[in-house]
């Protein structure tokens, strides 16, 4: 049983781990980021090409992918999203211009192969993260097993979302996001820099996707497609716990991942999607505004 | 299908003639001295991964046969299409290089699911298609090559060695869920029938998934010594690295695959595989000079000394000089003179010597067996003295006495 | 009263013109391939126009349009596939599709009722008609209970985008999970042509090519004619503001599934029309990016005009296909779509509509170009 | 007398607190009844309730003899009950007279407005709505650019295109200029006896100029009832409003 709730448990982390960065970005910005799943793509590549070219290991590789997505994630802001709030489904149409440019820049390697220039680690194929073998071995603990890197991934995905807590419900930064989510006009005239402040919230949400997307790199294939497929899931895990809720998040991917893992376990991975698909449906449809909505709206 | 064929010529005969319009876009001509062919796989796109190695093979291959004089002294002009990974384009694209370009053949395709997307553009303009990749089976084309292996030239010795050398019986079989893998979980299961062993599951996880939790879960608690694995695409990575982290080593329980090749070996990372098994007909490690030269040549074509060589990418390579084989005994590049040429052509490909069977147009492959090593590269431990009929039909009951597939077409009653 | 009339801003010339254009390119294109392909585009012409209607006229947005546009084709591909040369004894009574043998199970005998579990379900199909009216009763079907739901329960907005979204996984995870009755991720492939009356409708035929530019021009004309309707103007005005439809006594709920149904039936009709033109169905036509791909081009043509859409959804393709074929984009062409869309969106937000109607203001043509001007900012937001 | 609206017993409970607790009254045909409260007094909730946006947990609201509470929206509606918001509610990207033909309303289904124009009586109401409201020069306007007043009585205007036995008016002239106000008045008057009005409202004075009997909430109860001059002279009314600036 305890084995069953493991790996629901890391399923949820995983969850977590897409939806955290979305539930800024979607929920407290109202912008739907397609391009979310190639951030987490270009957090992976980080981490693949530091370890090439500066033999920097995991661990390295963790912030470096946070400051190349969170730049990155900066860009996008500044060039397409600062027209775009509001419009929500403008910035779904948009960032899935983004999403297919960002595959195809990597894939491409930036356009350089155009020119026969190859550059190790990018380009259309395979790529692998090296992973430190003592995150590979499991051992066991009075006689439990332990997998030591999906329990990495658990531990770095709490750790994240209690910083995010904190970020976003104990500085002056977080009270001014939250300021802005309700009402960016009546925080504006607060004297709030709306413009910055989105900045900053949309670079930090795009970071968390770079952590992501490197401790996904440790157990799936780096390819330039890797982040499409997430990013729907994370939206699914984000509209389930309430848009704005960061506590709504947690407890919908832990929901969805429990369901998920035991429906697995009991039957086959294949209905067990199917049936986190209907539950998904059937929670929308019973609580629109997802299982923790602000009350105010 | 002929007067459906004789009136949609006469169709098009009378708007060109009554109307004496010209034509918005007029299909292209050869040019004097030229022949053209289809190159279609999937330039962009999650497919691009493979597919893009394979139409290098491809172009490589026409490279050379264009150095070395072309066909009947004519040039290969290949025209490259992009399948763009997704069955709508790879139909389309088909159709353009069949009716429009009207090449006499068209080589691509990695997936069966694009390969069915294209099927009946070839069959019902009776042109050639060129199929260089293993797949399930179950086809009997006169409108297809295949060059890929079959499942019983994957499996036929693969799964007696298991059971009889590894001494392995407790089989757990595992696959992408679609047609390929369960074809090859069934033909699996009737060879580990006949050879005393048993197997404990036959599951599937969706194509392209990459949460292995459960799976390898249940595969830790199903009793099972061996792991047959038809597990396709990216996924396989995400399984050998789960397999590892959840504790489970290849020397006790191997992981013996039909589809890991080295590509997927090169992006799990070698540490990942190694001791485990993969049977197919090419693998990069095949120790001929033939093969070193070919893998050599490869390298220089693409411009990556670290580029890797696989099954489907050989094929890729030698269908092109088989076809050439073929035109040049029908002395014209016609798809019906082509069919009809390729029927018994030999070459002698980097894997050895392959031979298109005359019946069924499938091709002659010699099965292999090969365990990963640390560097990612594999060591051949077993491989066939002489290359293997190919049956596509072995999981019904078809063996070499009582052919379902042959040059008439398919024995339908015998299904 | 302008809502009287069927064309109130003078744009009745862009319908004729396009008409004229579609009915009439056999006489110019001789190329048979591209009559092909161009039919294919006229089918995607029909998503944009259904996207169009519950997009820009209910403020539905529907990222599950695969959904219709699959079952429409999966419905009738099983008619054709029973007409097929690759059925198991084709010609008799009892044709069995040949994906249908390596699903069966042992023992099962070679017959459409009971070869593999489910088979049955495909005994109807062996008269085509039945495919064919499925294709549009099928999707209608689902759309009725779905939108219900939906609407009924007063989900909006993003949210119904979601619903959709996650619907259209799960019915795809479905048909590739059950290969027994739907040959899974591979498809219904090689199917027969479909036969009216005897005669056989080749894709490459002119007369192929007919029935989809039929197809399309009637269909434009009838949204055009719903959305001018009575029934069209309080649609938009729910789109607007669905409370005060309410309290002015129009059951809301009833108007946006009378819509969303009608764009699904008319995704339904495109899918079926689409099997006809490129002999295939396949799971990858409930693809999320196959959806959202119809979206942008709905967007790119113009969200709240049905004509824009449709010609959005034809441009892209084209402009795709010739790209991907020409040399030197063979490898950029996807890059370059992107950074379309992204502009689009940004600078063209009623896409090439709203770029007709600006110039046609610019020339003094229209009375009313700014009439859409808001339109663009009504997309349910939440 | 005839009853158009009877309110009994009106209650709603919203997790405890009862926004309206108890509320009753009975307003006749052609009557213009104002209802007047201190903020909080539940006014808005009590439209709401009669309107069905909200449901009431307990009691009664009879349209013409007829029960309608905590039916759907558009019955409620289709009964007889019109509805204006303090913040004007109309079709922002329709034009005013798409805005006017939408509120011809008396044949709701789908199926029936599958057809192109209107008969000639609606085309004719809407025409005499334009002329008493005055929005003749902005008809082909886009509703979202017309001036706040014009939309209020482009909604006010929709409401009698309606054909609303029982019109509710929260705040018409919330927001509004003096010569706007003055305009809306005017409207308001000219509805007398051909409509049965209920209308919130804060400025006294707008309300001496349109009002006959008044309806005092506190608390969500009633608290007086009559004629506006005697109202203005009751010591409880008195109170109830000094928390909140009294009656100016």
């Amino acid at each position: 049983m305890s084995e069953i709730l493991f790996i629901g448990l890391s399923l949820s982390s995983i969850l977590l781990l897409i939806a955290l960065g979305l539930s800024i970005t979607y929920g407290a910005m109202g912008v739907i980021n397609m391009a979310h799943g190639e951030l987490v793509m270009i957090g992976a590549y980080t981490a693949v090409i530091s370890g090439i070219y500066l033999n920097i290991n995991l661990f390295l590789a963790l912030p470096l992918a946070f400051l190349v997505s969170a730049a990155v994630g900066l860009a996008l802001e500044k060039l397409v999203i600062r027209r775009l709030y509001g419009r929500i489904i403008d910035t779904l149409l948009a960032t899935w211009g983004v999403a297919i440019v960002l595959q195809q820049l990597i894939r491409l390697e930036f356009g350089l192969s155009f020119f026969g220039i190859h550059i190790e680690g990018l380009g259309p194929g395979l790529q692998n993260m090296n992973v430190p073998s003592f995150l590979t071995q499991p051992f066991e603990i009075g006689g439990i097993p332990i997998q030591p890197y999906r329990s990495f991934i658990i531990l770095v995905t709490v750790l994240l979302t209690l910083l995010t807590w904190f970020l976003m419900y104990r500085t002056s930064m977080g009270t001014q996001v939250r300021a802005i989510m309700r009402n960016p006009q009546i925080a504006a005239a607060c004297g709030i820099d709306v413009k910055r402040v989105s900045a900053f919230t949309f670079a930090y949400g795009s970071g968390l996707a770079g952590i992501a997307g490197v401790l996904l790199a440790g157990f799936k294939t780096v390819m330039p497609d890797m982040g499409a497929s997430t990013v729907v899931d994370g939206f699914l895990v984000v509209v389930v716990g309430g848009v704005g809720s960061l506590l709504g998040t947690v407890l919908a991917s832990a929901l969805l991942g429990q369901i998920n893992g035991i429906f697995a376990i009991l039957t086959n991975d294949i209905l067990a999607r199917a049936v986190v698909f209907g539950v998904v449906i059937a929670i929308i449809l019973w609580r629109p505004r997802g299982l923790f909505a602000f009350k105010s709206r | 299908m002929k007067s459906n064929r004789r009136s949609f010529l006469k169709t098009s005969a009378a708007f060109g003639a009554a109307l004496a319009a010209p034509s918005l876009i007029p299909g292209r001509a050869a040019a004097a001295g030229e022949i053209e062919v289809g190159v279609l796989f999937s330039q962009t796109g999650g497919l691009s991964i493979i597919e893009k190695s394979l139409a290098d093979a491809t172009l490589m291959a026409i490279e050379e046969i264009n150095a070395a004089g072309g066909v009947n002294g004519m040039m290969i002009k290949p025209i490259v299409e992009d399948g763009a990974s997704d069955p709508k384009t790879y139909n389309e694209k088909a159709s353009k290089l069949v009716i429009r370009d009207r090449v006499p053949t068209v080589f691509g395709s990695y997936t069966s699911a694009s390969r069915k997307a294209v099927l009946p553009v070839f069959e019902k303009r009776n042109n050639m298609y060129f199929y260089p990749t293993y797949y399930e089976g179950f086809e009997c084309s006169k409108n297809v090559v295949y060059t890929g292996a079959v499942p019983n030239q994957q499996l036929s010795n693969f799964v007696p060695w298991i059971i009889n050398t590894l001494g392995k019986k407790k089989f757990f079989i595992v696959g992408s869920n679609y047609i390929y893998p369960r074809e090859m979980a069934k033909v699996s299961k009737i060879l580990i029938e006949q050879h005393g062993g048993e197997y404990v599951a036959d599951e599937y996880l969706e194509l392209g998934h990459s949460e292995w939790g459960a799976m390898v879960s249940k595969i830790k608690d199903s009793g099972c010594d061996v792991v047959l694995s038809n597990v396709v695409g990216d996924s396989v990575v995400a399984f050998y690295r789960e397999f590892k982290n959840q504790g489970l080593t290849h020397d006790v329980l191997p992981i013996c695959a039909t589809v890991t090749s080295e590509i997927e070996i090169a992006a799990m990372g070698a540490e990942f595989a190694a001791g485990s098994y993969t049977s197919f007909p090419y693998f990069q490690a095949i120790d001929t000079p033939e093969n070193k030269s070919f893998i050599e040549r490869y390298r220089s074509f693409v411009g990556d000394p670290k580029a890797v060589t696989h099954h489907a990418l050989e094929s890729s390579y030698f269908q092109v000089f088989l076809w050439k084989q073929a035109v040049e005994k029908a002395g014209e590049a016609t798809p019906d003179a082509i069919r009809e040429a390729i029927k018994g052509q030999t070459f002698d490909a980097p894997n050895g010597k392959v031979t298109v069977d005359p019946e069924n147009l499938h091709t002659y492959l010699t099965p292999r067996i090969a365990q990963w090593g640390a560097d990612g590269q594999g060591t051949i431990i077993e491989a066939y003295d002489e290359p293997v009929q190919p049956m596509p039909y072995v999981a019904y009951g078809e063996a070499p006495e009582n052919l379902f597939c042959t040059a008439g077409g398919l024995d339908s009653s015998k299904l | 009263m302008s809502q009287s009339k069927l064309f109130k801003y003078g744009d009745w010339g862009i319908y004729v013109l396009f008409i004229v254009i579609v009915l009439g390119l056999p006489l110019v294109m001789t190329d048979v391939f591209w009559l092909n392909r161009i039919a294919k585009y006229l089918v995607y012409g029909m998503l944009g126009i259904a996207i169009a209607l519950s997009w820009g006229y209910a403020g539905i947005l529907n990222l599950g349009q695969g959904l219709f546009f699959g079952l429409g084709a999966y419905m009738v591909a099983m008619s054709l596939k029973l007409q097929s040369y690759t059925s198991l004894q084709q010609g008799s009574e009892n044709p069995v599709p040949d994906f249908m043998l390596w699903n069966a199970e042992p023992g099962a005998p070679t017959e459409l009722c009971c070869i593999t579990s489910g088979s049955w379900l495909w005994l109807p199909f062996q008269a085509q008609g039945f495919g064919m009216a499925m294709a549009i009763i099928l999707p209608v079907i689902v759309a009725l209970i779905l939108s219900s739901a939906i609407f009924r329960l007063r989900v909006s907005g993003v949210y119904v985008a979601i619903i959709t979204l996650a619907l259209v996984l799960l019915v795809r995870l479905l048909i590739i999970d059950a290969q027994p009755v739907t040959n899974g991720f591979n498809g219904l492939t090689d199917l027969g042509w479909l036969t009216i009356g005897g005669v056989e409708f080749d894709p490459y035929l002119v007369s192929t090519y007919y029935i989809v530019a039929v197809s399309i021009c009637v269909v434009l004309l009838a949204t055009r004619w719903l959305v001018s309707t009575r029934a069209g103007l309080i649609l938009q005005s729910t789109r607007d503001d669905p409370n005060r439809s309410r309290y002015l006594g129009y059951d809301v709920a009833a108007y946006q599934v009378f819509f969303f149904t009608v764009s699904a039936g008319i995704a339904g009709f495109a899918g079926m029309l689409y099997v006809i033109a490129a002999e295939f169905a396949s799971p990858s036509f409930l693809d999320i990016s196959f959806s959202i791909s119809m979206v942008v081009w709905a967007a790119v043509g113009g969200r709240s005009s049905l004509i824009g859409a449709a010609i959005g959804a034809i441009l892209i393709n084209t402009i795709e296909a010739t790209a991907s074929e020409t040399e030197m984009f063979q490898e950029a062409w996807k890059l370059i779509i992107g950074v379309i869309f992204v502009l689009v969106v940004l600078y063209m937000p009623r896409g090439l509509a709203g770029l007709a109607e600006d110039l046609a203001g610019l020339f003094g043509k229209s009375r009313d170009s700014g009439r859409t001007r808001r339109a663009q900012s009504s997309a349910p937001a939440e | 007398m005839v009853a158009a609206l009877t309110i009994d017993g009106l209650e709603v409970d919203f997790g405890g607190f009862k926004a309206v607790n108890g509320m009753s009254t009975v307003i006749n045909r052609g009557e213009l009844r104002v209802v007047l409260g201190p903020n909080g007094a539940g006014k808005t909730t009590l439209m709401d309730l009669i309107s069905g946006k909200t449901a009431s947990t307990a009691g009664e609201v009879r349209l013409f003899g007829r029960e309608i509470t905590n039916r759907p929206e558009h019955q409620i509606a289709r009964a007889g009950v019109g509805r204006k918001f303090q913040i004007p509610s109309v079709f922002r990207d329709l034009t005013v007279r798409d805005n006017l033909s939408v509120a011809v309303s008396h044949e709701p289904r789908v199926f029936r407005n599958l057809r192109l124009g209107m008969a000639a009586a609606d085309r004719a109401r809407i025409e005499e709505v334009i002329e008493l409201t005055g929005l003749e020069p902005v008809l082909d306007v886009v509703a979202g650019d017309l001036s706040h007043g014009q939309m209020q009585w482009l909604e006010l205007g929709m409401l009698i295109t309606q054909q609303a036995k029982v019109i509710l008016l929260d705040e018409p002239t919330a927001g509004m200029t003096q010569a706007e106000t003055s305009k809306t008045a005017d409207i308001i008057l000219r509805l007398k006896g051909s409509h049965t009005l209920l209308v919130v409202e804060h400025d006294m004075a707008f309300v001496r100029k349109i009002a006959e009997r008044v309806t005092v909430m506190h608390m969500g109860k009633l608290l007086a009832e009559g004629p506006m001059a005697k109202i203005e002279q009751d010591p409880a009314v008195r109170d109830a409003y000094l928390g909140s600036g009294g009656v100016q």
